[in-house]
């Protein structure tokens, strides 16, 4: 499987999420570069976390200027699984490719640590290696992570098992039903405040990430196997 | 070139936790007449145009990117259209 | 102001101008002398700022010579942006303090933040990649309203030009006492890496090349900068001082990518960033370390603001700006590898043979002065020096034990303290993470990140108990240094260099002077013992709030390597049934203690002593047995001593505790805190072996699985009992308790 | 209760990053029309208190609060003032 990760400039953590993916979990990484963008050859588009534009105005609202934007809203066209996390997760929701906004953190401080997550859904093709209801625990890092939907859209986004993850702790920073992690209603993209890549070693934050990349390779994986 | 505010400001029905932050503090400093407290951006821009294009113009900048619908509102008000 | 209304020389020289850029009328004679004839403003203004304290060290020099600064690893010692050590496999780590302690007293978020910055352009002007941040920071009690805003908001923007640029902060200290009220210190850390055949130098050589300059424009921010943060501030008088240089993280995260491919390209001669003083440093500096000289046409310089004259543009201290030296004709792909990461670069000017810096503008030579006479032939002070009355006082004192009734009570006073309180408060504030390759993050005795593509880890700390240097500061110094490499074998880490940042008050007090040199031999001593050379720092004086200097703060930052990831060590109990040992025994010694503060409200008395010999063997030892895997968690004693030190095993260690018996007076051997201990647990298997290696330890109690302290005392009589949780909530509360307290 | 909108300004001589940011990406956009940003905050205050009061009392609070006088300046304007 090939990942494009679409690195806007800010985006720091590109080089981890490569990392992640081509070292550790072993499918094929590169960066791709925010005014270069072209996605069409990718199985999959990852938006990493960092500052993209140094979260100046709102966090991911700069990076709409970036070309990479269209072609990544023509890339989620395609069906294809597109995923982001933090600061990518902020860029999508700006993009409106994903419900809602983000607001600080309630108590205005960045935070940084560990969450403990619920698996809402482990249907989804991005967390099928999951077990439903399953606790998991996932570092994160943030200014901007309270997650903001409306009453109606929040209502909306559970009937259709579209909150993937949720805080199962305190660290929610004041958002909307302590969600941590949304799907738009394809179904193939996802937004998550919480770092898998930052947990797929024992020796930098542990495991519990991992499945979460099995799962985008299974269900391609599935789907290329009986497209062939 | 013309100067034009945009007043950023949370909508209503989104909490503010900064302006809520604002007023604890205001009140612990002894500013008890203070009720409500939000706080929004200003943001300055100058540019060029007459009246009516720096109207539309800006419209569509906050529309686009200055401003996020689903938790802003906005408003902007122009200086003194500069002569071209 | 325009050129034209600047003084003349004669009205500079009559009027005595130069004292208001902090120049003393024997230095500005000695600059008159020097070039021949009077100095115009511009270059009155150039004088001032590399003959201030913070870019000649004029009084620290002789001082600093004392340091040790070479060892078989040192590549880059003391003189560089940041000074360089061989961690193997062709590759090396490059680190350095700085403070930024004047800024952060007057705006502190912007002050912390640009402190940030400015390190870690340092780092990556040297060619490296920034791993990792360090910070140390000091602050009042937090009683006063001015100091708890002055600890929020420097917090805040460490953490935010950090976080926005992508670099994760790993480890660092806070301290709290009201000697620095109103007087905050920040001083800012960067460990970078890189590979040995790209350590970049800051040199302008060969004639003809080209001076390029990159980054943000110039502006009128920061004027100055050198000459105020080697003087005292007067926190009122805020709406005098010049326009502070506020930084832009994304701004520096675009031109360190830059840098970084730049460092690739055999275009490159030379590479410094603009820090204190700016352009006139950066110039000056380069042409003289390369024995070259520099003309730069001002007229080219990225200007922010309209109108700058000379002066200004080489005096501001504007934020994110490197001055590079390219070799001839390779300008363009230079200028064009910056542009494509959205960096503005202009080439400004040409490497000369006369070893002049040469300015022009507007068509005139505004400034024409030897580079060497600006870089190195500042004055050089010997200052006056005097051992102070109390010292004399302070060693003629018996040690005695402070009186403490209730045990329990003051143990969990001393756990709310806000030095030995839990930093969670600071440090969740921080991306710790970054980078992915955090193996221990702040919260165990030194954070540790892995060297990916190999098996070895680096660790790295920030350390100094400035009251013990007060009292007495040879003997302090060495505890500081002592202290960094304690937490650095409690990790498993092997220390190999370090860097230091000596924030004092004013050198021409004759007994802050003192201060500097006998903590400047206890450092170099022990730092020649302990095998960790000083490969570069930075010197802060004036350190003082209506005349009176803070404590005498020399910080030790250092780096250790750790030569097998999977031998990282860190605080927290690991198992119940394993065996807790103490290495070292309490001896009566409370001069300066966190105890002798919290319960007399102030410090006094000889500090605890420091036998280096016996700190060596320790270290030795206790490194061995970690390495051999034979120890499961690892502490030193510190302040509050071994009661605190105890509970901190506990408070990361799901559902497990402690019961211990431990011998001698009950205050003495709960709160002392006596040098050259640490607290070890070893699983009973291990016990033997464990005990062969190190011979300085004593069992002393077993790891429980109840999340118990039960500290027993001679004749078995219970000393202290309460559950984790209680002393826990203590300790991980207080901060976030006093900031929220009113007032 | 009365409306008071503060507007904080970045001094002029202080770098803003984040305008400098916004202009690029409206440059990019298309907006080449648009010369300095400069990003603000607008402080929305809801309070009670005369007309006189409100004035001395806000400029009060923007002295010891609300504005950092170091890096940025302040004005403000007070809305109908209600009765009590
Ligand atoms: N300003 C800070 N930034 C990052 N980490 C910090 C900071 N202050 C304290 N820490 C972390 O908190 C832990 C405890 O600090 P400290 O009490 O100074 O430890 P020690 O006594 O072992 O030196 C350490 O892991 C340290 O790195
Ligand atoms: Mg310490």
């Amino acid at each position: 499987m090939r990942f494009a990760i679409l690195s806007f400039p800010g985006s720091s953590c590109d080089e981890d999420m490569v990392h992640a993916v081509l070292n550790i979990v072993g499918e094929g990484a590169e960066v791709v570069n925010h005014n270069q963008a072209d996605l069409k050859s990718f199985d999959a588009v990852i938006l990493p976390t960092g500052a993209s534009f140094g979260d100046y105005l709102r966090p991911g609202a700069l990076a709409q200027s970036s070309p990479a934007i269209n072609s990544l809203k023509e890339f989620v066209k395609t069906g294809k699984p597109v995923l982001g996390v933090g600061n990518g997760f902020q860029i999508l929701v700006e993009a409106g490719i994903l419900p809602g906004a983000f607001l600080i953190n309630k108590d205005l401080k960045f935070r940084s640590g560990n969450s403990t997550l619920n698996v809402e859904n482990a249907s989804t093709r991005f967390t099928a290696v999951y077990e439903e209801g399953q606790q998991i625990t996932l570092p994160f890092a943030h200014h901007y992570g309270n997650y903001y939907v409306d009453k109606e859209t929040a209502k909306q986004l559970k009937a259709d098992g579209r909150i993937v993850f949720t805080y199962a702790d305190d660290s929610h920073d004041g958002s909307v039903d302590g969600i941590a992690g949304v799907l738009n209603v394809q179904g193939n993209v996802l937004g998550m405040m919480p770092l898998p890549e930052r947990a797929v070693e024992a020796i930098i934050g542990g495991t519990d990430g991992l499945p979460l990349f099995q799962s985008i390779i299974k269900n391609w994986s599935e789907n290329n196997v009986s497209h062939a | 070139m013309t100067k034009v505010n945009v007043y950023v400001t949370l909508r209503e029905s989104v909490v503010d936790p900064q302006g809520i932050a604002a007023k604890d503090a205001l009140h612990k400093l002894g500013f008890d007449e203070v009720g409500n407290v939000r706080i929004g951006r200003l943001i300055e821009l100058e540019l060029s145009g007459t009246q009516a294009e720096i109207e539309e113009r800006v419209k569509k900048m906050c529309e686009v990117l200055l401003v996020n619908k689903v938790i802003e509102d906005y408003s902007f008000e122009i200086g003194e259209v500069a002569g071209k | 102001m325009s050129a034209m209304h600047e003084p003349t020389t004669q009205q500079i020289k009559d009027e005595k101008l130069y004292r208001q850029m902090g120049m003393t009328d024997e230095e500005f004679d000695r600059a008159v002398e020097m070039i021949g004839r009077l100095p115009n403003y511009t270059e009155t203004g150039l004088f001032s700022a590399m003959w201030s304290e913070h870019c000649s060290y004029k009084s620290s020099k002789p001082i600093l010579r004392r340091f040790p600064t070479e060892g078989e690893r040192v590549l880059q010692g003391p003189g560089e942006g940041a000074g360089i050590v061989d961690i193997g496999d062709n590759q090396a780590a490059v680190f350095k303090m700085e403070s930024h302690n004047s800024p952060s007293a007057i705006e502190p978020f912007i002050g912390a933040a640009t402190g940030a910055g400015g390190i870690i352009r340092d780092v990556f002007s040297m060619g490296a990649r920034p791993v990792a941040l360090v910070n140390s920071m000091r602050f009042g009690d937090l009683s006063d309203a001015r100091d708890r805003y002055l600890f929020e908001q420097a917090v805040a923007g460490i953490a935010s030009y950090g976080n926005t640029i992508g670099i994760p902060t790993i480890a660092g200290e806070v301290q709290f006492d009201n000697c620095y009220s109103k007087r905050p210190l920040v001083n800012a850390m960067t460990v970078g890496l890189l590979n040995h055949e790209d350590i970049q130098k800051g040199l302008a050589s060969g004639v003809g090349n080209t001076v390029i300059y990159a980054g943000a424009k110039t502006g009128r921010d920061g004027i100055h900068g050198a000459t105020m943060s080697s003087t005292e501030v007067a926190v009122d008088k805020e709406a005098e001082l010049p326009v502070m240089q506020a930084g832009d993280p994304f701004l520096e995260k675009l031109l360190m990518e830059a840098c970084l491919e730049l460092v690739k390209s055999d275009a490159l001669i030379g590479i410094q960033d603009m820090g204190a003083a700016g352009l006139t440093s950066s110039a000056a500096e380069m042409a003289s370390k390369a024995g070259f000289g520099v003309e730069m046409n001002l007229d080219l310089i990225p200007q922010r603001e309209e109108g700058m004259t000379p002066y200004e543009m080489m005096l501001s201290e504007s934020q994110e700006r490197m001055l590079i030296v390219v070799k001839k004709g390779r300008e363009q792909e230079i200028i064009d590898l910056f542009a494509k990461h959205n960096i503005e670069a202009v080439s400004v000017g040409v490497v000369t043979e006369d070893k002049m810096l040469r300015l022009k503008h507007k068509g005139e030579t505004v400034a024409e002065i030897l580079a060497d006479t600006l870089a190195e032939d500042a004055p050089v002070y010997y200052k006056e020096s005097k051992e102070p009355a109390y010292f004399s006082e302070f060693q003629a004192m018996e040690n005695t034990e402070p009186v403490v009734t209730h045990l329990k009570e003051t143990l969990t006073a001393l756990l709310q303290r806000p030095t030995i309180a839990s930093k969670e408060w600071v440090y969740n504030q921080f991306d710790t993470q970054a980078r992915a390759n955090t193996v221990v993050a702040p919260g165990s005795s030194a954070g540790v990140i892995r060297v990916r593509g190999t098996n070895k880890g680096l660790a790295m700390t920030a350390d100094c108990n400035s009251r013990f240097i007060y009292l007495d500061p040879e003997t302090g110094g060495k505890i500081a240094v002592a202290e960094a490499t304690r937490n650095l074998i409690c990790s498993g880490a092997e220390p190999i260099a370090a860097t230091d940042c000596l924030n004092f008050g004013s050198p021409d007090k004759p007994e802050v002077f003192w201060q500097v040199e006998k903590s400047a031999d206890g450092i170099s001593e022990a730092c020649r013992k302990l095998n960790a050379p000083i490969i570069g720092g930075n010197v802060s004086m004036s350190n003082e709030v209506n005349g009176v200097p803070v404590y005498p703060t020399p910080t030790m930052g250092m780096v250790g390597i750790v030569h097998d990831l999977s031998q990282v060590t860190t605080t927290a109990f690991k198992q119940a049934g394993d065996a807790i040992y103490v290495i070292g025994e309490a001896k009566t010694e409370f001069g300066g203690s966190e105890l002798q503060q919290m319960v007399e409200g102030k410090i006094f008395g000889k500090v605890p002593a420091i036998d280096l010999d016996v700190e060596v063997a320790r270290q030795k030892d206790l490194l061995k047995a970690i390495q051999s895997k034979l120890v499961q968690s690892a502490t030193d004693l510190s302040e509050g001593g071994f009661a605190v030190a105890l509970c901190e095993k506990a408070f990361d260690a799901q559902g497990l505790g402690a019961e211990v018996s431990i011998p001698g007076s009950s205050v003495t051997a709960l709160f002392s805190e006596t040098q050259s201990r640490f607290l070890v647990t070893v699983k009973d298997e291990h016990a033997e072996a464990f005990e062969k290696l190190v011979p300085d330890a004593n069992r002393i109690g077993t790891v429980t699985a109840t999340a118990e302290i039960v500290i027993k005392g001679e004749e078995n009589t219970v000393l202290v009992e309460g559950t984790v949780e209680e002393f826990r909530s203590a300790w991980k509360g207080a901060i976030a308790c006093l900031l929220n307290s009113e007032a």
